[in-house]
């Protein structure tokens, strides 16, 4: 039976030795995992990749620089919230109010511009503090009261749609008044050309955001801290980490990056009105999802949510101008959120 | 020669009224050939899902764009920028804000609608009116604009101070019981009027922002021994709708008529793709009426109305 | 109980060749196992060698990749750690396996619970709550290892040692062919793995045969019959602990010195 | 230092020895902590005497039997929701598409019995049968796939949404068509009185659903595998549970009990409408949240729940009596959910 | 190194009358703790006699709700792991405390990360990655314990024994006054166990202090110093080894016998 040679060199490590006899061949469809596992972003890239080509293929005038610049467009509010999003996801919450912030500080930027006068850059400036002030109180009722942050941000849910719906009176501030009073409100939704496609700075401020936090999040020891509270908060206490601070700090960041996607909201808007962007909060969960990160925390990369931002915007246009009826493309949205988690399962699953 | 395209976008595409405006542009685009997209929002108030469905519709080249504004101050750049691009923009229903920003707008009064409900209410009560308890069972908290015209509409029909009209809920009038959400369907309509009759059971008059609204108030009636007593004021003139005013649960509705809506709609977009004629308001208005009528077996004097026979004839859904 | 007579009789429990990959880790490679009716084997290896592995694929948990394991001189292959627990193999893992918001009796009879007799259990599934909490106190009044007051306490309260007890009492109460128990030891005290080892000698007394997994060479020299020695992924050697030194054990197991004229 | 003399006996357990010194005295509010920390069951229910005491308070005609029954009719559909709720989330999962498989099943039952002239019951198991195969659907995906619950349920929300609004073409079924040709549908809306509160068979049926899941928790071997699946999967997987297996029972469980509500919520309503119960899902959640169920599974009382659902319908009527503004409802539900939850925490922190 | 001369230098950390309650249970009952420069100090007593308890109390983990600790004669109080790690005392916690998803560099630096040199460092707070690799290798390196190829992998796909190399490494490269060690051994193999103890007499020898918390009796008296007795949440006494055998502390320990006329 001893046909094997036991390996004398002691330091060696069994698991790396072991290891060495794993020589069997591979079938080709784990070769694309295998190199899929390595490189867990590319996921939603193919994902991404392959949709262009299918809606490419069916709709008609789905692929030209217009439309495509269009898309980048239409998902830049959605994507800026999503990167807030990923934030909160990556230390293993949720937060449902985003879109209630968004929409409530795009309402307070707007009324402090336009009916009480206050100059437009401060104005600005204040609905990003209320931003920062509402991730305040999410994270504060995380860290202090330890509530689950999907029930705390289920009610500051409720509480800041309620707040938005007070403020604004339902009442929305048209494209004119803006233009004529407070024109900066509007600048993320300014246009300019970059070979043959028409951006926002709108779009600016999305890859803005993520280039950002991509460097936060792996460069700065903050964005290490972050994905060490996510992955296991204890043994990051335990490691000299302030879990508290680190996770009220992205609250907090979250909800400033909720006050910039008001500020692009406008500008997309064109106006301010408080009944837009109803279902931001699940479309960022989406683009969160569909991106790789782990509802569990501590996992995944922050382009992700990125590119998943745009495959929900590829989706929606393409089944729009595919002709796909309301109902399909209801439809078919739930499909692709199952499919696209159910690839990356797939990929991740020889790691377990 | 491709064909015309065209797009129609409408607020949800749950509410049948939308749905069977939606059906009424499919049928006459087939029939004249036009090749037709239809996207709807979400919800009632989902502005940027029309939005991007404006863009979508400028994307793919269309000659005319029908849209039932879901927020009628904001939509007014994406309306601009597919006028810009050449396209006929034709708001159906709602009126955008302000109403010429849109080439053309083929809508009921909703205001007007509720007017006639509520001097019909009035005259049915007579004397009593001064008595009058009303709920007013309203269709959300964000109350998009059709909850305002017609709420508003509905106390001014009846002879209410209205304060400011773009308000719901600053009237003082005492005969007001309360306002409660619905969100326009039976449960909703259920449960707003449980909690007003509990506030007060003297109710005898109930204006409801639609039919499914009215139908679920008329439930929590029934379950209270009360329907006899009270009567039920609601809007649209779909068929559900109209059956009920035929069996006694609806004193009256307003009828509308998006099939009407949608087929002018698409006949102005054919006409325009093929001369550039673009279409004209009605006589003294600054947009197309496409007509609302009281529908009734009680009729009040005063204010004109049609039969439940009538209105069977021409409703909807 | 003599042992040279036991390594004669047919494996109670055997394995051949197992393998098992998890990625581009070679877990188990071509693992051989033979466990003797009524003797305490016990597995001893480096960490990482595979021996949770080796336990795993034999008790159900995990299904190897290649390779056979009889139990009886059947082959036989255990979809799940229910189906080797159906053949009254039980299995105490590194982990413990319990659940921690459950009561002990609870955790007890997870999988196994008696329902009450007549109608109420037939037909209703009622459980006999009370049968099962007097025989979960009397599973672990025979251990001695506790003086547990309150039969029907979340595990999460209980302390280490004690959750350990519960888990070692499981096994021990079900396990009517073979016990597995996987580093029984390792968060116990000296005088809690006293009491354990005490268990282990109390079971084999009762013809039952054990596997101990262990890095404490004190405790696997006083009770094994025989020592299955495990390296990179495969059983390297058995060892007879009256002819050989804990020093040679180690020797052997991390590599330092081949086990000559040993087989495997 | 060697005040105390060590004990003697071995046997002792040294946590309990240790445990005998602590004889520090109570302050009052650490009394109350700890009798609510042994029966946290009380918890809610404490929420809700409070609230219905505090509205009996303020707002007139609420302390009334007749009032009080009417709540119970308000929330039975949403609680009898709230028992599927409950199983799914004792589980450590979550069904955001609870509330759209109950309207589409009223649909169903509705469309069979009217249109396609279906005798009504066979109608009605048909509708449980889609109901229980809604769940399966679930189930598969979280079993097989291994999708996480809220990923799943969140794409099959859409796909049933799409379903409903495809089959009932958004049309309603009036009630005078239900009273003529299937009043058995409208069953769960019938009254009957109980010593001067008048009460739904819906209300009965809520009772009833909450009976068998408590018994089938408590008493029943599945209920103990249901705690231990949602307590620690791989645990319960390595103890001899299959917990695919249960998992599985789990979601078509649900499945069938939303097809229950479907039942009673025709009666409710009086008519089969396919845009009702639109916020169900989010209140079933928040009535399971409230009622001590924890989210990360394996922990909680299956009543809780049902006084969680009572909770949140004496908020609801208690604001409405009280002449609160519709937004100002939506204000304090937010806080409600808040501040349910923290005390909550606060009676469980001294177990951690 | 001259035991007797350490006893009577005063000691570099201390605890008096530390109380620790959780709920109904006294984890620490006015636990007196004295460490003296270095020297190993072994901490040993039964499952749940509040080993782990003191050593968080003493590292900032937790909170003593009464009693005092003093750090080079001077009263301390630490809030968090963090401060008493800023006061240069190291813990190697009994769960390892490591992120799974992290990189090994990432661990050894968690909390205190080296930024660049320069404007990017000191503006944007970019860490010098090649520098915190190069010195997690170096650490990992001295220690000997494996041979880690890739010092970017995550701990999770580490085995058992390579983490809890980790967590000891990253102890022992930053511990400049004091190195904790709560059971530092018990999931690992002989080889690995072996190397652990190697470190800590290597660590002692640059005259850093060491408290050991063990099960293990013959690795207790092979590398002590002093050994601390805990029992019923309090120090019993403290023995040393060279003057008791290991049947005497296990028998102080466990209550079978009293340390006559020895201090606690
Ligand atoms: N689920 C898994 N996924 C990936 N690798 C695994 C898994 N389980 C075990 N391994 C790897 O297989 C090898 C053998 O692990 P196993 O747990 O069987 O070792 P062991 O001998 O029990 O070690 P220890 O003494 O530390 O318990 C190790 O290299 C380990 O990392
Ligand atoms: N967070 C906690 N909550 C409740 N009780 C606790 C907690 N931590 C420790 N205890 C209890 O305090 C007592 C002492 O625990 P501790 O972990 O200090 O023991 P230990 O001596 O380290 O034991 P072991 O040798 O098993 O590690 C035990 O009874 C334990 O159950
Ligand atoms: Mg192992
Ligand atoms: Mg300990």
């Amino acid at each position: 039976m001893m046909s094997d040679t036991p390996d004398p060199v002691v330091e060696r490590n069994p698991a790396e030795a072991v290891a060495s006899f794993d020589r069997h061949t591979r079938r080709p469809l784990e070769r694309v995992q295998h190199f899929l596992h390595r490189y867990p972003t590319m996921v939603p890239v193919i994902v991404l990749v392959l949709s262009v080509i299918a809606f490419g293929l069916i709709a008609p005038n789905f692929f030209s620089a217009f439309n495509l610049s269009l898309i980048l467009q239409q998902v830049a509010v959605v994507g800026t919230l999503a990167a807030a999003q990923s934030l909160v996801v990556l230390t293993a919450g949720i937060d449902l109010s985003v879109g209630a912030v968004m929409v409530m500080v795009s309402v307070i930027m707007g009324k402090l511009s336009i009916d009480f006068g206050i100059p437009v850059p401060i104005a600005i400036l204040i609905g990003l503090g209320v931003g920062a002030a509402t991730g305040a109180l999410n994270g504060a009722l995380v860290t202090r009261l330890k509530l689950p942050p999907f029930i705390t941000t289920l009610g500051t849910w409720n509480i800041f749609l309620a707040l938005n719906y007070y403020l604004s009176n339902r009442e929305t501030i048209r494209s004119q008044t803006l233009d004529a009073e407070a024109p900066l409100l509007k600048f993320f939704g300014e246009r300019f050309s970059l070979g043959g496609a028409v951006l926002t700075y709108g779009v600016v401020l999305m890859v803005i955001v993520f280039a950002v936090l991509w460097y936060a999040l792996y460069q700065t020891a903050w964005g290490r801290r972050v994905y060490a509270v996510g992955d296991d908060p204890e043994s990051a206490a335990l490691a000299g980490i302030q879990t508290n601070r680190v996770l009220m700090s992205v609250y907090v960041v979250a909800g400033v990056i909720c006050g910039l996607a008001a500020w692009s909201s406008i500008g997309r808007v064109g106006s301010v009105s408080p009944t837009s962007f109803f279902e931001a909060n699940l479309e960022s969960i989406t683009a969160v999802v569909i991106g790789g990160i782990s509802l569990f925390g501590g996992r995944g990369s922050i382009l992700g949510p990125l590119i998943g931002a745009l495959i929900v915007g590829v989706f929606n246009s393409g089944l729009r101008l595919a002709g796909v009826d309301v109902l399909w493309q209801l439809f078919a949205t739930g499909w692709l959120i199952i499919v696209a988690v159910a690839i990356d399962q797939w990929i991740r699953k020889i790691s377990s | 020669q491709e064909p015309v395209k065209a797009c129609i976008i409408t607020k949800t595409d749950i509410n049948p009224f939308f749905v069977k405006m939606k059906e009424g542009a499919t049928a006459k685009a087939q029939e004249l050939g036009i090749e037709l997209m239809s996207y709807a929002g979400k919800i009632d108030g989902d502005h940027e899902t029309q939005q991007q469905a404006m863009e979508s519709c400028i994307a793919a080249g269309v000659k005319g764009i029908l849209i039932t504004p879901s927020d009628t101050k904001a939509i007014v750049q994406s309306v601009q920028q597919a006028r810009d691009a050449g396209i006929l923009v034709i708001a159906l229903d709602t009126p955008l804000d302000p109403i010429d920003a849109a080439d053309a707008t083929f809508a009921t009064d909703n205001r007007e609608a509720g007017r006639l409900i509520g001097a019909w209410a009035a005259g049915r009560m007579g004397d009593e009116a001064a008595n009058a308890r009303i709920a007013m069972l309203d269709l959300s908290p964000s109350a998009p604009s059709v909850d305002v015209l017609r709420n508003q509409g509905f106390l001014e029909g009846f002879g209410i101070d209205v304060k400011d009209v773009n308000t719901i809920g600053d009237e003082d009038d005492a005969r007001i019981v309360g306002h409660e959400a619905t969100s326009g369907n039976e449960e909703g309509g259920r449960q707003a009027m449980e909690a007003l009759m509990q506030k007060d059971p003297g109710i005898n008059l109930v204006y409801t922002i639609n039919e499914p609204a009215a139908a679920g108030a008329y439930e929590a009636l029934k379950s209270f021994g009360m329907e006899e007593n009270v009567t039920i004021v609601s809007i649209d003139g779909g068929c559900p709708g109209v059956e009920n005013v035929k069996a006694g649960v609806i004193g009256a509705t307003a009828q509308q008529y998006p099939l009407k809506m949608a087929s002018m709609g698409i006949e102005a977009i054919a006409a325009f793709a093929k001369d550039g004629t673009r279409p004209q308001s009605s006589e003294g208005l600054d947009f197309t009426n496409t007509g609302v009528n009281l529908v009734t077996d009680q009729p009040v004097e005063g204010v004109d109305s049609i039969s439940v026979e009538d209105g069977l004839s021409q409703c909807w859904g | 109980m003599d042992q040279e007579n036991l390594v004669m009789s047919q494996p109670l429990l055997s394995a051949r060749n197992l393998v098992k990959r998890y990625g581009r880790v070679t877990a188990m490679d071509h693992a051989d196992f033979d466990l003797y009716p009524g003797e305490i084997l016990a597995v001893i290896g480096d960490n990482g060698a595979g021996k949770s592995s080796l336990i795993k694929a034999i008790s159900g948990a995990v299904q190897p990749d290649e390779g056979e394991i009889r139990l009886d001189g059947q082959p036989v292959s255990f979809a799940s750690p229910l189906e080797a627990r159906q053949m009254g193999i039980e299995t105490v893992y590194q982990t413990l396996a319990l659940s921690p918001a459950l009561s002990i009796s609870d955790n007890m009879f997870m999988g196994r619970e008696i329902r009450r007799p007549g109608v109420l259990g037939k037909w209703f599934g009622m459980l006999d709550k009370p049968a099962m909490d007097a025989f979960a106190r009397k599973k672990l009044s025979e251990l001695g290892l506790m003086t547990i007051q309150n039969i029907g306490q979340p595990v999460e309260t209980l302390s280490g040692g004690q959750r350990q007890g519960v888990a070692v009492a499981r096994a021990a109460a079900f396990g009517s062919r073979v016990i597995i128990l996987d580093e029984p030891t390792a968060a116990l005290g000296v005088k809690e793995s006293r009491r354990v080892l005490d268990l282990i000698l109390d079971v084999r007394s009762r013809g039952i045969p054990i596997v101990l997994i262990s890095h404490n060479m004190p405790h696997v020299f006083e009770v094994a019959d025989r020592i299955h020695i495990h390296r990179l992924g495969r059983r390297l050697c058995v060892i007879d602990p009256r002819e050989h030194t804990m020093s040679d054990a180690v020797a052997y197991m991390t590599g330092a010195r081949l086990p000559e004229g040993i087989a495997a």
